[in-house]
């Protein structure tokens, strides 16, 4: 972790002044160490609080849309209701069926927990304001997010219960599914920028074409493709709804949490909504310009503040569209992601590729690499669309 | 003992553990992994050379392993589905029983 | 800069739209089809821009060569050269490909396939264009094998026929079979001149340096090597052209589309050995030089051209079928390019390449719309009083018969053919080019004299005829334009205005009168008018009544009429002699396998029999214990060997550790030691 | 240095016995899979940070969802039945097998001169692992990718049902 910008103003050093505040009397060998374990705390702290906020404000989301209040009875608007749940998770009584393999019950919310907080390290949360600065840091985070697939299987499989092990292999099926498309549509990015390493990338989207439009590759066509790509796969990786199947209440009870109660089951709700966070927030880093400013102008907000604005923006929506859409069926789950957002990612890769090949472009030919880029982008789109499709139809209950 | 040498021991060791799953157990995914495992080793191997190596050399050792990596992962993928494919024609994966290529 | 290095772009468009149309599922027809014509009229464009280009300065040739790989010391290098030859082929090709694809897109509106069909034609184009804009013959060889695919892939492209399967395969295997020539032709060429680059500042081998040292007479009986590299190549230019002995898969390639017709007989595939002889003029030519020779070149050329423009005019006289008349009148046409070139007067051929590949491609076009409108009634004996009923298409059909004639003055076909005919006249070697072509034009105006008639005139002889209705625009149109190409184009190449003739050779021809041999044209213009009144009095006068009534001709010469109807027998022929010497070959194989080596064989068995026999005997109860004994062991160790192949894999694993343990313990003990 | 390397190797060597010997095939996997971290955080030790990153990618991620599914498609969830005394007899020649490949390989491990450089380890950025793989190693990284392609598709052919061929092969 490196001492910070030091010609920045104020606030923007904020943070960095406030650990060196804490650290400064240690000796020099102990200080790393001493900078690690608050860099870990703080983050541990501050997902720790948004999570907790999260829960409640999805409730109160999802409750407006479907036209009630939500939690308002603990606190003001409910703003007391996480506590009162976490009460309840840890005073409740822990149950571990009798067939169930203890040893790999109780790891496997911990894994999950364990892996899903590592995924956090990587992500620059402002202008050097980086847990871990890791050289191939794109790669570590999907690294530490494939193996929490291991953990559901793990939980699915010890609970020794039919729908906790048919929901684990469905979380199988979904999780390696779209772990393609993920990888898929993030390579762009990491060809753009050439390099794997999170700062980095958000450093290359610095700057502002006409003073206005800043560089982030969600404007480039083949970046918005890829955000598309990113998002829907995001939503699937953390399990979230539409693509909530391994959990679907009312297929399979709860998949594979139906065996755990009380403090694990919270861990394992912490895990997911960490999950959608890390998820987030590489959205963010990948697409969104990290913690750069929209504006030049609106550059003296300290960039971890434009950072948690985009997360937070990128979380609603993630809200927004549990609140929206229909579950999807199983078959047409692994459809979409193999029929459709893999080749539409491999395509997009093509275009990228194109992107970086017509960087010196200029005049009349800047705006025939647009029509290309954006042809390259939305053509392949339509066109797998439309063969998406194909062969679904309305469908006809005969009985209902 | 020097530490490439600590490590190539390591390597072996871990080799020999492969080795013995594959040669002990019975169930043919176990076996695949055993050989997963030996692949590791041989993998630790490279790696242990390159980051001792006496010359500055580029980058092999970490290729090589890269290389390595890929080609288990191909063979891992054709060894479950015969395994899958073993199953569907005789209903057991277990090895001493798939003898039909006897002398 | 230099507008050769852009060239690449003319066949990259359609080759770009084939392989979108490749990529297009069967329901994207309209994609398919408005890439393909999108992509032809971009190739219009650049080769109109190639055009201007190159006829800024004509003599010069502009190349753009790039190296393709190093292969050991050498390096093969292709490349692209534009002159005002490529230009006007590139003009040419891609304008009647534009009118061909939008023809298709009316003609083929039916056919499920027509996605497909679309990604053919564009493949087809662009390997054609390929052809055209190569300044290596290496590049040029690649592209017209892609030609000779896309044709056979075109040609079969209704390949549920039986008979247009076989068609194909009759067209892919003849021209393959020039095309072995060709091949030989280019292995040599490198072999003796070390490039395949055509100009390459010096280099090249269509240049004096190397032209030289090919025109020595290198080979026995003094013949040059490029005498004998030149009629290799001609062999490929012979298959593609459809020149006499290989001829025979041009009219079978009537089977596929009529469009495809157009495009294979009209603009590209035939025109490109007529180019190609062109093109590689100065190689021909080289030996020419060389008095001593027993044989020029071009005097083989020359031959089969003349050869090839009677037999082809004669055979077209006697069919019945309305696509196998054009194109045997396309086999005699191109005979009478081949001859142009033989002549030496390569711009006469390429004049008349250029009309003919309009009026070609306007009857062809014009014969769809018949066969269109009629549901596929392609006999002319059924067809007749279409005349009224297709006024457009008649009036084009019309003008391009009468450019085909060459009837004086107004259509181009005259001005063309009057040039081949002056060409032959002053060729010193022999006058029977000049013999065969007069011949030629007499017939080719009476056939398709009987050819308009038959169809036009008269009565509806069928009920598909009966029902015929004037064609769409999108058919209708092309025809219109190809009709004024068919009118316009000879007036490029007037002997009073030589235009095209100076801006080809890069040298200003000096214009003379309109008529350069008075004595010549009028032979040609009365044998014209013989040929058209003969073919009126005979079918316009009184038309068919009715589908079955016998033809004049037939019923004054049966006999001859028949042979000619029958192609004068030319496939029974190669059947008769090329497939009866297989046979005989084979047979005479089989007769020396099964009575004269099998006799010997049988004779030497049953010496060893006599033999066994007697061994035997004593073998019984002498040898036989011993070796029983023996081989007993034998089994016994296979068996035990063969436990040893358990099928058990963690029994082979296991061994090869144990293996591997010994083995490392007997070398360290052998280190030691 | 060391005692981080020992560390590993133990937790890692534990973690790969236990898989072997584990009487449970899911327990097994699922140790293997703590074995092969062991080995990415090996790799990490050495300071080849991508090598770790794509060990966990592919081992963790893939291979061992592999394995998982191919465990549950050939429904071997639940335990093995105890061992047959072929079984025990054949465990004990592949113990032997094994030690003896074992005590070869390291007599030669103590036994070779190995020269060790310094101390650090050799400075390989990512990028310049993405020239090498681009650059010098292209013609293997295009062969690599056939291969995973020729594989992925054998795969697929091979645990495709077979059954509509032969229909009458279902009781």
């Amino acid at each position: 972790m490196s001492a910070g910008p030091t010609d920045a103003h104020l606030l923007e050093r904020a943070p960095f002044l406030l650990r060196d505040w804490l650290t400064h009397a240690l000796p020099e060998p102990l200080r790393w160490f001493a900078n690690t374990l608050i860099a870990i705390a703080a983050i541990l702290a501050i997902f720790g609080t948004l999570f907790a906020l999260l829960t409640l404000v999805e409730r109160k989301v999802l409750g407006r849309v479907q036209n009630r209040p939500g939690p308002n009875r603990t606190g003001w608007f409910g703003i007391l209701q996480p506590v009162a749940d976490g009460i309840k998770m840890l005073t409740k009584e822990d149950i571990v069926p009798r067939a169930a393999d203890p040893l790999l019950h109780f790891l496997a919310p911990v894994a999950l927990l364990g892996f899903s907080v590592l995924t956090f390290a990587v992500i620059p949360y402002g202008r050097d304001l980086v847990a871990v600065r890791l050289d191939a840091g794109v790669l570590y985070f999907f690294a530490a997010g494939s193996a929490t697939e291991l953990s559901i299987f793990m939980a699915g499989w010890s609970s020794n219960n039919k729908y906790a092990l048919v929901a684990a292999m469905r979380a199988l099926a979904q999780l390696i599914s779209y772990e393609l498309p993920l990888l898929l549509s993030a390579v762009p990015v990491v060809l753009a920028a050439g390099t794997l390493s999170a700062p980095d990338i958000v450093e290359s989207q610095g700057g502002f074409t006409w003073g206005f439009v800043p560089h982030w590759h969600v404007f480039t066509p083949w970046g918005a493709a890829a955000f598309l790509v990113f998002f829907i796969s995001a939503l699937s990786e953390s399990n979230r709804s539409p693509f909530d199947l391994p959990e679907a209440e009312s297929e399979l009870i709860a998949g594979h949490l139906t065996e755990y109660s009380g403090f694990k089951y919270a861990l394992f709700f912490m895990a997911e909504y960490f999950g959608m966070c890390s998820l987030c927030g590489m959205a963010v880093t990948l697409f969104l310009g990290g913690w750069q400013a929209p504006l030049a102008a609106l550059e003296f907000i300290p960039s971890y503040a434009w950072f948690a604005l985009k997360l937070c923006a990128l979380l609603l929506v993630f809200i927004w569209i549990r609140a929206t859409l229909p579950r999807l069926r199983m078959d047409q789950l692994t459809r979409f992601a193999w029929k459709f957002l893999v080749p539409l990612a491999l395509v997009n890769l093509a275009a990228s590729a194109f992107w970086s090949l017509s960087f010196g472009w200029a005049g009349p030919m800047q705006a025939l690499r647009w029509a290309i880029g954006i042809a390259l982008a939305v053509g392949p789109f339509v066109l797998l669309g439309r063969r998406l499709g194909a062969g679904i139809g309305p469908r006809t209950y005969r009985y209902a | 003992m020097n530490a490439l040498q600590l490590c190539l021991a390591f390597s072996s060791l871990l080799f020999a553990v492969g080795l013995a799953g594959a040669l002990a157990r019975s169930n043919a995914i176990i076996v695949l992994l055993g050989l997963e495992l030996m692949l590791n080793a041989a993998n630790i191997n490279f790696i242990a050379f390159w980051r001792f190596s006496p010359s500055s050399a580029p980058a092999t050792g970490v290729i090589f392993v890269l290389f390595s990596i890929a080609v288990a992962a191909a063979e891992a993928a054709v060894g479950m589905a015969l395994v899958i494919a073993i199953y569907r024609h005789q209903k057991t994966i277990r090895l001493p029983d798939a003898t039909d290529l006897k002398g | 800069m230099n507008p050769a290095s852009h060239l690449w772009v003319i066949p990259a468009l359609p080759l770009l739209a084939a392989a979108l149309g490749a990529l297009t599922p069967r329901g994207g027809r309209r994609l398919a089809a408005g890439a393909a014509i999108a992509a032809m009229a971009g190739a219009l464009i650049a080769s109109c821009f190639a055009l201007h280009a190159a006829l800024a300065a004509p003599a010069a040739h502009l190349t753009c060569n790039f190296e393709w790989f190093r292969l050991g010391g050498g390096a093969v290098r292709l490349g692209w050269l534009l002159d005002p030859l490529n230009g006007l082929m590139c003009v040419m090709v891609s304008l009647v490909s534009l009118l061909i694809f939008i023809f298709s897109l009316g003609y083929m509106d039916e056919d499920e396939n027509f996605t497909r069909f679309f990604c053919f034609l564009a493949l087809f184009a662009a390997a054609m264009l390929g052809v055209v804009v190569s300044n290596s013959l290496l590049l040029l060889f690649v592209s017209w094998e892609l030609v000779g695919l896309s044709s056979y892939l075109l040609i079969g492209f209704w390949f549920h026929k039986p008979s247009a399967a076989a068609a194909a395969k009759k067209a892919f295997i003849v021209t393959r079979i020039g095309d072995l020539g060709f091949f030989i032709g280019l292995v040599w060429l490198y072999d003796s001149t070390g490039s395949l680059l055509l100009y390459d500042g010096g280099r090249g081998i269509l240049e004096a340096h190397a032209l030289a040292g090919l025109a020595a007479p290198a080979l026995a009986g003094g013949l040059a090597a490029s005498t004998a590299i030149g009629l290799l190549i001609f062999c490929g230019a012979a298959g593609k052209s459809g020149q006499f002995p290989l001829h025979v898969w041009l009219p079978d390639a009537m089977e596929g589309p009529t469009p495809v017709s157009a495009l294979i007989h009209a603009a590209t595939m035939v025109a490109a050995g007529v180019f190609l002889m062109a093109r590689v003029f100065p190689l021909m030519a080289a030996d020419q030089a060389l008095a001593s020779a027993p044989l020029h070149a071009l005097t083989v050329v020359a031959g089969i051209g003349a050869v090839t423009a009677l037999m082809g005019a004669a055979i077209a006289v006697a069919q019945d079928d309305l696509k196998k008349v054009l194109a045997f009148s396309t086999v005699s046409q191109l005979g009478y390019m081949m001859l142009a070139v033989g002549v030496g007067s390569w711009v006469a051929a390429i004049f008349h390449l250029l009309t003919h590949a309009f009026f070609k491609a306007l009857l062809f076009l014009g014969a769809g719309s018949v066969i269109h409108a009629t549901h596929h009634e392609q006999d002319i004996r059924r067809l007749g009083g279409l005349g009224g009923r297709m006024r457009v298409t008649f009036a084009t059909f019309a003008v391009g018969m009468m450019a085909l004639a060459g009837v004086p003055f107004v259509f181009s076909g005259f001005w063309s053919k009057e040039s081949i005919l002056h060409a032959a006249m002053e060729w010193e070697v022999s006058r029977l080019p000049l013999w065969a072509g007069l011949a030629g034009v007499v017939l080719t105006a009476y056939y398709m004299t009987r050819l308009t008639f038959e169809v036009f005139a008269g009565r509806p002889r069928s009920h598909a005829a009966e029902q015929a209705r004037e064609s769409p625009a999108v058919i209708t149109v092309p025809l219109l334009v190809l009709a004024a190409g068919a009118i316009l184009l000879g007036f490029l190449g007037t002997p009073a205005w030589p235009w095209l003739q100076s801006q080809l050779t890069g040298a200003a021809v000096p214009s003379g009168p309109l008529i350069e041999s008075p004595v010549l044209t009028a032979v040609s213009v009365i044998l014209v008018a013989l040929g058209l009144g003969a073919g009126w009095y005979l079918y316009g006068r009184r038309p068919r009544s009715d589908a079955g009534a016998a033809d004049p001709v037939a019923a004054a010469f049966p006999a001859v009429f028949a042979f000619l109807a029958a192609r004068m027998k030319l496939d029974e022929l190669y059947a008769l002699t090329v497939g009866r010497l297989s046979s005989a070959l084979s047979w005479l194989a089989d007769f020396l396998d099964r009575r004269v080596w099998d006799g010997a064989i049988r004779l030497l068995a049953r010496l060893g029999e006599l033999a066994g026999l007697m061994n035997g005997e004593a073998d019984r109860d002498g040898l036989n214990a011993g070796f029983d004994a023996v081989s007993e062991g034998f089994r016994r160790a296979g068996r035990a060997y063969s436990r040893a192949q358990s099928g058990d894999a963690q029994g082979y694993l296991r061994a090869l550790a144990v293996g591997f343990v010994v083995l490392v313990v007997l070398v360290l003990m052998g280190c030691s030691r | 240095m060391s005692a981080a390397l020992a560390i590993v190797a133990l937790a890692t060597l534990g973690s790969a016995a236990a898989a072997m010997l584990g009487r449970s095939l899911l327990r097994s996997i699922f140790m293997l899979a703590v074995s092969w971290a062991g080995v990415a955080a090996f790799y990490m030790w050495a300071g080849a940070q991508f090598v770790a990153f794509a060990q966990v990618l592919i081992y963790l991620g893939a291979i061992s969802m592999v394995a998982l599914f191919a465990v549950l498609l050939t429904r071997q969830s639940r335990d093995e039945a105890s061992p047959p005394p072929a079984a025990l007899r054949r465990a004990i020649l592949a113990v032997v097998a094994a030690a003896g490949v074992a005590a070869v390989l390291l007599w030669a491990v103590a036994h070779s001169p190995l020269a060790v450089s310094g101390s650090l380890a050799p400075a390989t950025s990512v990028r310049q692992l993405g020239f090498d793989l681009m650059g010098r190693h292209a013609a293997a990284l295009l062969v690599v990718g056939v291969l995973l392609t020729i594989a992925l598709l054998g795969a697929v052919v091979l645990a495709a049902d077979g059954a509509q061929e032969r229909p009458g092969d279902e009781p």
